[in-house]
């Protein structure tokens, strides 16, 4: 029988909220699925959309962005400059035709220890069921003689 | 102002002279009263309890047909009426998943677009025009009494203040009453009890008529049909339970608004009360 | 060697069906919502009907945009180094014009100079050239003042000249005779034809073995700076050049993998010759303009001893803001040093 | 070519039961620039430490990567381990193996994969990180106190007593704030005023206490240890100096009936004034809203009657600019009024009071000297019934939250009335008694026990008036909802506590968060209450939540410790997480394009603009530049720059990119 | 036309400034840009329908600043450009002088102020083309998007004709110059081009000035501009901001409101 495919999910979380919230989701012993790999920075503010894009050239099935929720930013205002910079980037590349049911954005504060599993498991089962991005994957080293 | 309206049955029954009364009277200030063809039971009193589903259909329909007959606005003079319209209508707003179900139950589209309205709004709309047709001023001392449903639960039908509100008071001043200072504006009268616990009516409403005479009312003026009928039609009840006699008469704003306007007391439906509406200085003059 | 035939438009159709039976893909260029771009195709009919130019000059064929050189992957303490080889599809360029034909010996002169270039030549000795002489001419064209011409046969293996129902055929190499050999019959004796009746009329506009001469004179002229005023530093112009031949080396790698690739760069753009230490010694567009022009017509000749540019004026029909290099040229020539 | 060691923690059972640790250590030997890798019981154990500084010696690391449990739990310990074997801390980065790995997934390869993928990412980090220097920044060894209540007045004292320089800012025209208010405090029952009083005056005359009573901070720029705070001194129309505070002008003033504001409106003040007869400093203010002057031009008997001449008609509001080391907020709070009270007629009868009000007709200082009189008709009330949560914990009033005080000064002033009025009854309709705290519920005892206050646990449905009675329809919920209704003489609210006026704007104006309800907000609920999320500012009271008086002066106390704390050195050191914009040689300078798009997105003004000039002094362009004192390291403008001439000490675009090169 | 070149003359020959930057007749009919340094020059000058390219490309260019103040024949997109420059401190009020055209009318301005209020009054609207092409895009399906601008992209070749004659994109150093670290790849092949044009779009939302210049540039006929115009009108529609219109910089993606309404975010 075929071997089922495990996506690649790649996480950009916030240090204050979101990684915390994973800490916690760790010290309460919640288990989630194995495929995310989380990069950590200081705010979601911090988040370029290269660093999604790179996120993509490099095979990621899927990509969660998470920080602070609205108000609740350790900088104050980072989070509130990601959202927007995150709305035109998701329209962009919706004009661009990227399949947006790839890239997770959410708020996981460093209380939501369950929510940051639920939100691992939801996001890898919707991308597993999607299967891999090759629409993307195939632009990698295409146009190349 | 052209504007959709829904009777509903105590307009039809218990309460003609309501019916009767707002036609009349809002015939008279140019509004043009347009009926929701073949409308149903509003579900009040018991669909709520027993069958959501059922208490969103009823109303949802209603308000289909008025979409339906092209109207953007729909008066339900009925304070039952207007609260189960406006409770359904916000639920559906707030559950948009529970759409598909309703129309299919009611076989119309629904597309939440009519703004339900109650007496007191089409009438506080209409301030400035009935003041200046006011020619007999009605210069009595009033008790305003919404009762419950028109202004409870503030969340769904956000009308005027809950507590101690002021619509009726302003639109009686307009008219020339003067409205007494009591707190009972929105105390229970008993309305669900109006039929099976006729002494909760008593003690309850008996409160009521009680203080309104006691802060020197000639009038109670209600805008709902339940709060009438317990006020007029168990007065019997409410006296026996008082020990008193009290032949303050309740009336509905729309007979008070009419009367002002100088409008036939008989078109009023003035005529259809228990109590009959008569003054100590004004006595037979609407007979 | 040029020995003359006539082809009928009708064999032209059997020529393509020959040569594909050859295993040959056919390039060709194919209009292209208003513009013209070099397409495989199966068929004449495929062709572009009526056209100067296409935008992009047939280069890409020889030497494309993006061109892998070398690949590596690495394992714990070694690294596995794999050579690129070059892809190379035997390959008939169709159409051409003669002025682009003649392009691919200003690169030859390159890619073949002190070192003899893999990829390039793995390219050029698949492809087979079957220019076709121009009838018309455009205010960008200018192949008559850089020593070619709208029928010349220099650069095409063989060389077509539209005629009444057909083609005049002018056979110029070896590998033009092989490709008649493919279908022999298709063509039919011909000459007596006058080439010069039928071929556009471009006038000479400058003399360019003048302009040559007196260009070193130039460099420190104004003319330089006025001209590339409006110049953007794009590199349209270097892109769709069918002789610029300048690139980049580029390394694209991660931990586990890498790769050198090969990309067109233009002399047009600022950080062309941006050093490390941020000195720059084409610090101005007039500086860059100027290297343009004078690598076309003055290095060129010095080194190779043959001009970098055949006259074909894609440049000025690419350019965003309308530098149009045959007035430039004129100017610069007027100019006293 | 790098030289990384990775060190790989079992933490007991936490990791190794999960990922197989050896195998983790032997897969990264194979990591190009990793030439050591081990693994170990427990790293952050003494042997662990000193393991990993040997090896960093023996191999001559240059890079660690410590792979074990969050970086937000240990990653100062293995910074400091590294810096001891004598490399730059920040070549150390931690690989979270344990909370984002062995604890939520299951024992398997899988697992034991992530965690070296975990790892391989952490090196390529490393391989771009750079040694950084903590970031050193001067100390203004002065604080200033925001607030003059008893919270501010601690805080300023405690500061004070340190050694250190005050400026204590109070918005009205004495100190004192809600605490002078107040007759007795629970639960001791001592006089408030006789022992706020003597703080008040203590403070007035510290030689290293300054006062600004009757003036508002109204901007704030520069960072911790370096602010610039520019404070408004209204104008009392007053000369301080001659002023000797006799108060003739006071007893002449002709404009005797304005409402008092001390006196919570039940009393009556003029319009040349002192809040209260203690108030420091004892020096009089002008009302211009209702100095019979300023409305008409005419009067001055105030200036005719001042023996000392102090009196200045023309004195105009001053703006003064103080350098500040460190802020503390003690602003306080302020009570919902009853007018927000439909059910309870709003506000329209005169005998529905809030609980301030009580305070002021129960105090001695009070407008009826402390005898029981109703504001209606002076009459003494016969029955007095109190609401606790009046407001609070009723999210139909946009106060979910409990007022934390109210349970215990309903007590208190039941209590107060029966010892005022003997015969008379008092009722307390409540929620749930909320009296944990020292001798609290057994003062409540003694409420209901001794002093028979008679207390229904149910809520209010209605007030109203009848026959000059207030008829208060409520229920007890003890006796299965059984309606009470009480005809009362007196109804008093607790109302709920909320933020003050204008706290969103202050916090606005100092770059402090606050949560919905306008109280400030603490950096951490648990572990840093008193700090708020801008370094150099911090909390005191109720500003940042209902507090009472012991735990609003055991905050305050808090606070001045960490300005003590903070003003014990010369000069500070900040973490060099910040941002930091590219300069470049000449004719470059820097990629910045000056721009400016950078500037909107900073949380914290740090974005400056830099000249860079020629050798005549002529600008040859205008550069961003990042103040390192005022960046936190959110790296937003970073993400914002255009041409990257922006860059994050610590999360650096080679960093984040080499990572992401790595999945 | 003529009040254009009369106006132009003068301020030549009163030395005012040291050129005029106006259109010109180039190769074929098409219109060019035309430095008039001398008032015999100005005769050059056309202005019609057809000229389109927007002139504040080179307001900021470094040889055209060598020259000293320079008067710009400003269409309404050169107009938004400028006043967007100057709103990002790349063109100081007075620096240049505005010879703003719109229609028939001539204003003469020289401040972002002036420009503010001169633009107030002007609406701007997508052409008609456009809004049908990005309404047809709209319509797609993600994958058929997806293939539209690979095949589209795939005749990119970065000569960067766009960028360059993008009066927004001045920067010296571009994202795409940018090689420590290399987001985005040199090379022009399917992903450096997708992700060059991404990163082109990205920086362009909220500074677009909708002149489609970038388009009109391109060699290859790829409608670039339809990316930066979908991008300005997400930000005009989420935001309500416009790029071009304000003297006092207002850009949407470094500003924020607290209740920016989004519904996607978990």
């Amino acid at each position: 029988m075929a071997e089922q495919f495990e996506p690649k999910i790649t996480a950009f979380v916030c240090n204050w909220c979101t990684y915390a919230g994973a800490d916690l989701t760790g010290t309460s012993r919640i288990k989630y699925q194995s495929n995310v790999r989380v990069l950590r920075v200081p705010c979601t503010g911090r988040i370029d959309y290269m660093m999604v894009l790179k996120a993509l050239h490099k095979g990621a099935d899927g990509i969660i962005v998470s920080g602070c929720h609205p108000n609740d930013c350790h900088y104050t205002s980072g989070n509130y400059h990601a959202r927007r910079r995150w709305m035109v980037f998701k329209k962009m590349m919706e004009v661009m035709g990227v399949d947006m049911r790839r890239i997770t954005f959410s708020w996981v504060s460093a209380a939501e220890g369950a929510r940051w599993a639920q939100l691992v498991n939801e996001v890898t089962d919707q991308v597993r069921a999607l299967g891999p991005y090759t629409a993307f994957r195939q632009v990698v080293g295409a146009g190349v003689e | 102002m052209r504007i959709g309206y829904y009777p509903g049955c105590s307009l039809l029954g218990s309460s003609r002279e309501f019916d009767e009364s707002a036609r009349t009277v809002l015939e008279a200030l140019d509004v043009e009263l347009v009926e929701v063809p073949d409308w149903n039971c509003c579900g009040a009193s018991s669909a709520h309890i027993l069958n959501h589903e059922l208490s969103l259909a009823l109303p949802a329909r209603i308000l289909a047909l008025a979409e339906q007959a092209g109207l953007t606005e729909v008066l339900a003079p009925c304070a039952a009426c207007s609260n189960r319209l406006l409770s359904a209508q916000q639920h559906l707003e707030q559950h948009r998943e529970l759409w598909a179900g309703v129309q299919e139950a009611i076989g119309l589209p629904y597309k939440g677009t009519v703004k339900v309205v109650n007496i007191l709004e089409v009438l506080d709309r209409l301030k400035e025009h009935i003041a200046v047709k006011t020619t007999a001023p009605f210069t009595k001392k009033v008790a305003s009494y919404y009762g419950c449903l028109l202004v409870r639960p503030p969340r769904i039908v956000n009308f005027d203040r809950p507590e101690d509100p002021q619509s009726m008071d302003r639109l009686l001043q307009a008219v020339g009453a003067i409205p007494v200072e009591w707190p009972f504006k929105t105390e229970c009268c008993g309305a669900a009890f109006s039929v099976t616990r006729t002494d909760l009516v008593a003690r309850l409403s008996g409160k009521l008529v009680q203080d309104a005479v006691k802060r020197g009312a000639d009038a109670i003026v209600v805008a709902c049909p339940m709060c009438h009928s317990n006020l007029d039609l168990r007065r019997a009840e409410i006296n026996e339970h008082l020990q008193e006699e009290y032949t303050i008469p309740a009336m509905f704003i729309t007979q008070v608004v009419g009367l002002a306007l100088g409008l036939d007391p008989k078109a009023l439906g003035l005529h259809r009360h228990m109590v009959p509406v008569e003054f100590a200085e004004t006595a037979g003059a609407l007979s | 060697m040029a020995n003359t035939f006539k082809l009928s438009q009708e064999s032209l159709g059997s020529l393509f069906a020959a040569l594909r039976k050859d295993g040959r893909r056919i390039l060709a260029p194919v209009a292209a919502d208003g513009r013209v771009d070099l397409k495989e195709v199966e068929a004449p009919a495929q062709v572009a009907a009526d056209y100067i130019q296409s935008v992009l000059s047939a280069k890409e064929v020889v030497f494309p945009k993006v061109e892998r050189l070398l690949s590596y992957t690495t394992a714990p303490g070694k690294v596995d180094l794999k050579d690129a080889e070059p892809n190379a599809v035997p390959t008939v360029l169709f159409g051409v014009r003669p002025c682009e034909a003649k392009g691919f010996g200003a690169l030859d002169a390159v890619f073949n100079w002190d070192y003899r270039d893999k990829f390039f030549n793995a390219r050029i000795e698949k492809l087979a050239v079957i220019g076709v002489g121009c009838t018309k001419a455009d205010e960008s064209c200018f192949c008559t003042s850089v020593g070619g011409g709208p029928v010349d046969t220099a650069g095409s293996d063989i060389l077509l000249t539209p005629i009444e129902g057909g083609y005049l055929v002018e056979v110029c190499t070896e590998k033009g005779a092989a490709i008649q050999a493919l279908a022999p019959d298709l063509f039919k004796p011909g000459s007596g034809v006058d080439k010069a009746a039928i071929a556009a009329k471009v006038a000479p506009a400058f003399d360019q073995p003048a302009l040559t001469a007196k260009l070193p004179g130039l460099f420190e002229n104004g003319v330089w700076a006025d001209q590339s005023l409006r110049c953007i530093g794009c590199g349209a112009c270097a892109f769709v050049c069918p002789t610029c031949v300048c690139f980049d080396i580029q390394e694209e790698a991660d931990p586990k993998k890498g790769e050198r690739l090969r990309c067109w760069d233009s002399c047009g753009f600022h950080m062309f010759t941006l050093h490390a230490s941020g000195h720059n010694p084409r610090e101005v567009q007039g500086a860059r303009w100027r290297q343009r022009v004078y690598h076309k017509f003055s290095y060129y000749p010095e080194r190779y001893d043959r001009l970098g540019c055949v006259g074909c004026g894609k440049c000025t029909r690419a350019c965003p803001v309308d530098m149009n290099l045959k007035e430039h040229l004129i100017e610069a020539a007027g100019v006293t040093a | 070519m790098s030289r990384i060691g990775v060190f790989t923690c079992h933490c007991g059972e936490n990791i190794g039961a999960t990922v197989d640790c050896a195998k983790v250590a032997e897969m990264c030997r194979a990591i190009p620039g990793v030439v050591h890798s081990v693994d170990y019981k427990y790293m952050c154990s003494d042997p662990g430490q000193r393991m990993m500084q040997e090896a960093i010696r023996e191999h001559q690391l240059d890079g660690v990567v410590v792979a074990a449990c969050s970086p937000r739990m240990h990653e100062p310990t293995f910074r400091r381990a590294v810096s001891g074997a004598g490399i730059n801390p920040y070549m150390c980065e931690m690989a979270n193996l344990r909370e984002h790995c062995s604890w939520v997934h299951e024992k398997g390869e899988a697992t034991t994969n992530k965690a070296a993928d975990l790892i391989r990412v952490l090196v390529e980090k490393v391989k771009h990180n750079e040694p950084l220097h903590p970031i050193k920044v001067p100390v203004t060894r002065t604080a200033m106190v925001i607030g003059g209540g008893v919270g501010g007045i601690q805080v300023a004292l405690d500061i004070a007593n340190g050694g250190h320089k005050v400026v204590l800012v109070e918005k009205s025209p004495s100190i004192g704030g809600h605490m002078s208010q107040l007759s007795e405090t629970f639960p001791t029952l001592d006089c408030s005023q006789c022992i706020l009083t003597p703080r008040m005056v203590e403070a007035a005359q510290h030689p290293n206490i300054t006062l600004m009573t009757y003036s508002e901070v109204e901007k704030v720029d520069g960072f911790i240890g370096n602010f610039k705070v520019t404070v408004r001194k209204k104008a009392r129309k007053l000369d301080e100096k001659l002023c000797t505070g006799c108060g003739l002008c006071i007893q002449k003033c002709p404009n005797k009936k304005i409402s008092d504001e001390f006196n919570e409106g039940l009393g009556t003040r003029t319009a040349i004034y002192v809040p209260f007869p203690q108030a420091v400093p004892n020096k009089p203010v002008i009302d211009m809203k209702n100095c019979t002057f300023y409305k008409t031009g005419k009067c001055k008997v105030c200036e005719k009657m001042c023996p000392t001449g102090a009196i200045r008609f023309e004195q105009e509001d001053e703006l003064v600019t103080l350098d500040i080391g460190a802020i503390v907020l003690a602003t306080g709070f302020k009570l919902m009024k009853t007018d927000a009270f439909p059910e309870y007629g709003y506000g329209k009868h005169k005998d529905i009071i809030d609980g301030m009000q009580f305070e002021r007709l129960a105090s001695a200082s009070g407008p009826t000297s402390g005898v029981m009189k109703r504001p209606s008709d002076g009459k003494e009330p016969k029955t007095v019934v109190f609401i606790a949560c009046s407001g609070s914990r009723d999210r139909a009033k946009g106060v979910p939250y409990c007022s934390k005080i109210c349970c215990m000064y309903t007590a208190k002033h039941a209590m107060l009335y029966k010892h005022k009025v003997h015969s008379g009854k008092a009722y307390v309709f409540y929620m749930d008694i909320r009296a944990a705290g020292k001798d609290y519920d057994e003062f409540v005892r003694r409420a209901i026990e001794e002093d028979e206050v008679k207390y229904i646990r149910g809520r209010v449905s209605r007030i109203y008036e009848e026959d000059g009675k207030l008829i208060v329809m409520g229920a007890d919920t003890l006796m299965g909802g059984e309606p009470v209704v009480i005809k009362a003489d007196m109804v008093v609210l607790a109302t709920a506590v909320q933020s003050n006026d204008r706290s969103e704007e202050l916090a606005q104006t100092l770059h402090v968060s606050y949560d919905s309800y306008g109280f400030f907000a603490e950096a951490h609920p648990k572990l840093r209450p008193v700090e708020t999320n801008t370094a150099g500012i911090f909390l005191a009271g109720a500003c940042q939540a209902p507090r009472d008086i012991p735990e609003t002066v055991a905050q305050a106390s808090g606070a001045a410790a960490k300005v003590v704390g903070l003003f014990s050195n010369e000069e500070l050191t900040r973490e060099p997480i910040v941002a930091v914009v590219n300069r470049q040689a000449a004719p470059v300078y820097s990629t910045c394009t000056g721009c400016f798009l950078c500037q909107g997105a900073c949380p914290y003004q740090a974005i400056e603009q830099e000249e860079i000039k020629a050798r005549d002094g002529q600008i040859l362009m205008t550069l961003a530049r990042i103040n390192p004192g005022l960046c936190q390291g959110c790296g937003t403008c970073v993400a914002t720059c255009r041409t990257k001439a922006i860059d994050l000490q610590g999360f650096s675009n080679e960093q984040l990119y080499a990572e992401l090169m790595t999945l | 036309m003529e009040a254009v070149i009369r106006r132009a003359k003068e301020l030549l020959e009163k030395g005012e400034v040291k050129a005029v930057l106006g259109y010109a007749q180039g190769t074929g009919g098409v219109r060019r840009p035309h430095f008039a340094k001398r008032p015999d020059q100005v005769d050059k000058l056309v202005l019609d329908a057809t000229c389109a390219q927007n002139l504040a490309v080179y307001a900021t260019k470094h040889e055209v600043k060598k020259l000293g103040k320079v008067a710009i024949v400003a269409l309404p997109g050169t107009q938004r450009a400028l006043i967007q420059l100057m709103a990002e401190r790349q063109i100081r009020d007075g620096e240049v002088a505005i010879l703003a055209v719109d229609g028939a009318e001539l204003k003469e301005l020289d401040s972002a102020q002036g420009l503010e209020e001169h633009l107030a009054l002007k609406t701007q609207a997508l052409d008609a083309k456009d809004k049908a092409k990005l309404a047809e895009l709209e319509a797609m399906s993600t994958e058929a998007r997806w293939a539209y601008w690979q095949e589209e992209l795939s005749r990119c070749m970065k000569c960067y004709a766009c960028r360059n004659s993008c009066p927004m994109c001045y920067c010296e150093h571009c994202t795409m110059d940018c090689n420590r670290p290399q987001w985005v790849p040199v090379a022009s092949h399917a992903l450096g081009n997708l992700e060059y044009h991404m990163v082109r779009t990205m920086h362009l939302a909220g500074r677009c000035l909708e002149c489609g210049d970038c388009g009109r540039a391109c060699p290859v006929g790829i409608p670039v501009h339809l990316l930066t115009f979908s991008a300005e009108e997400t930000i005009h529609e989420l935001f309500g901001q416009r790029a071009g219109r304000k003297a006092k910089l207002d850009y949407a993606l470094s500003t924020f409101k607290t209740d920016d309404k989004e519904s996607f975010i978990r």
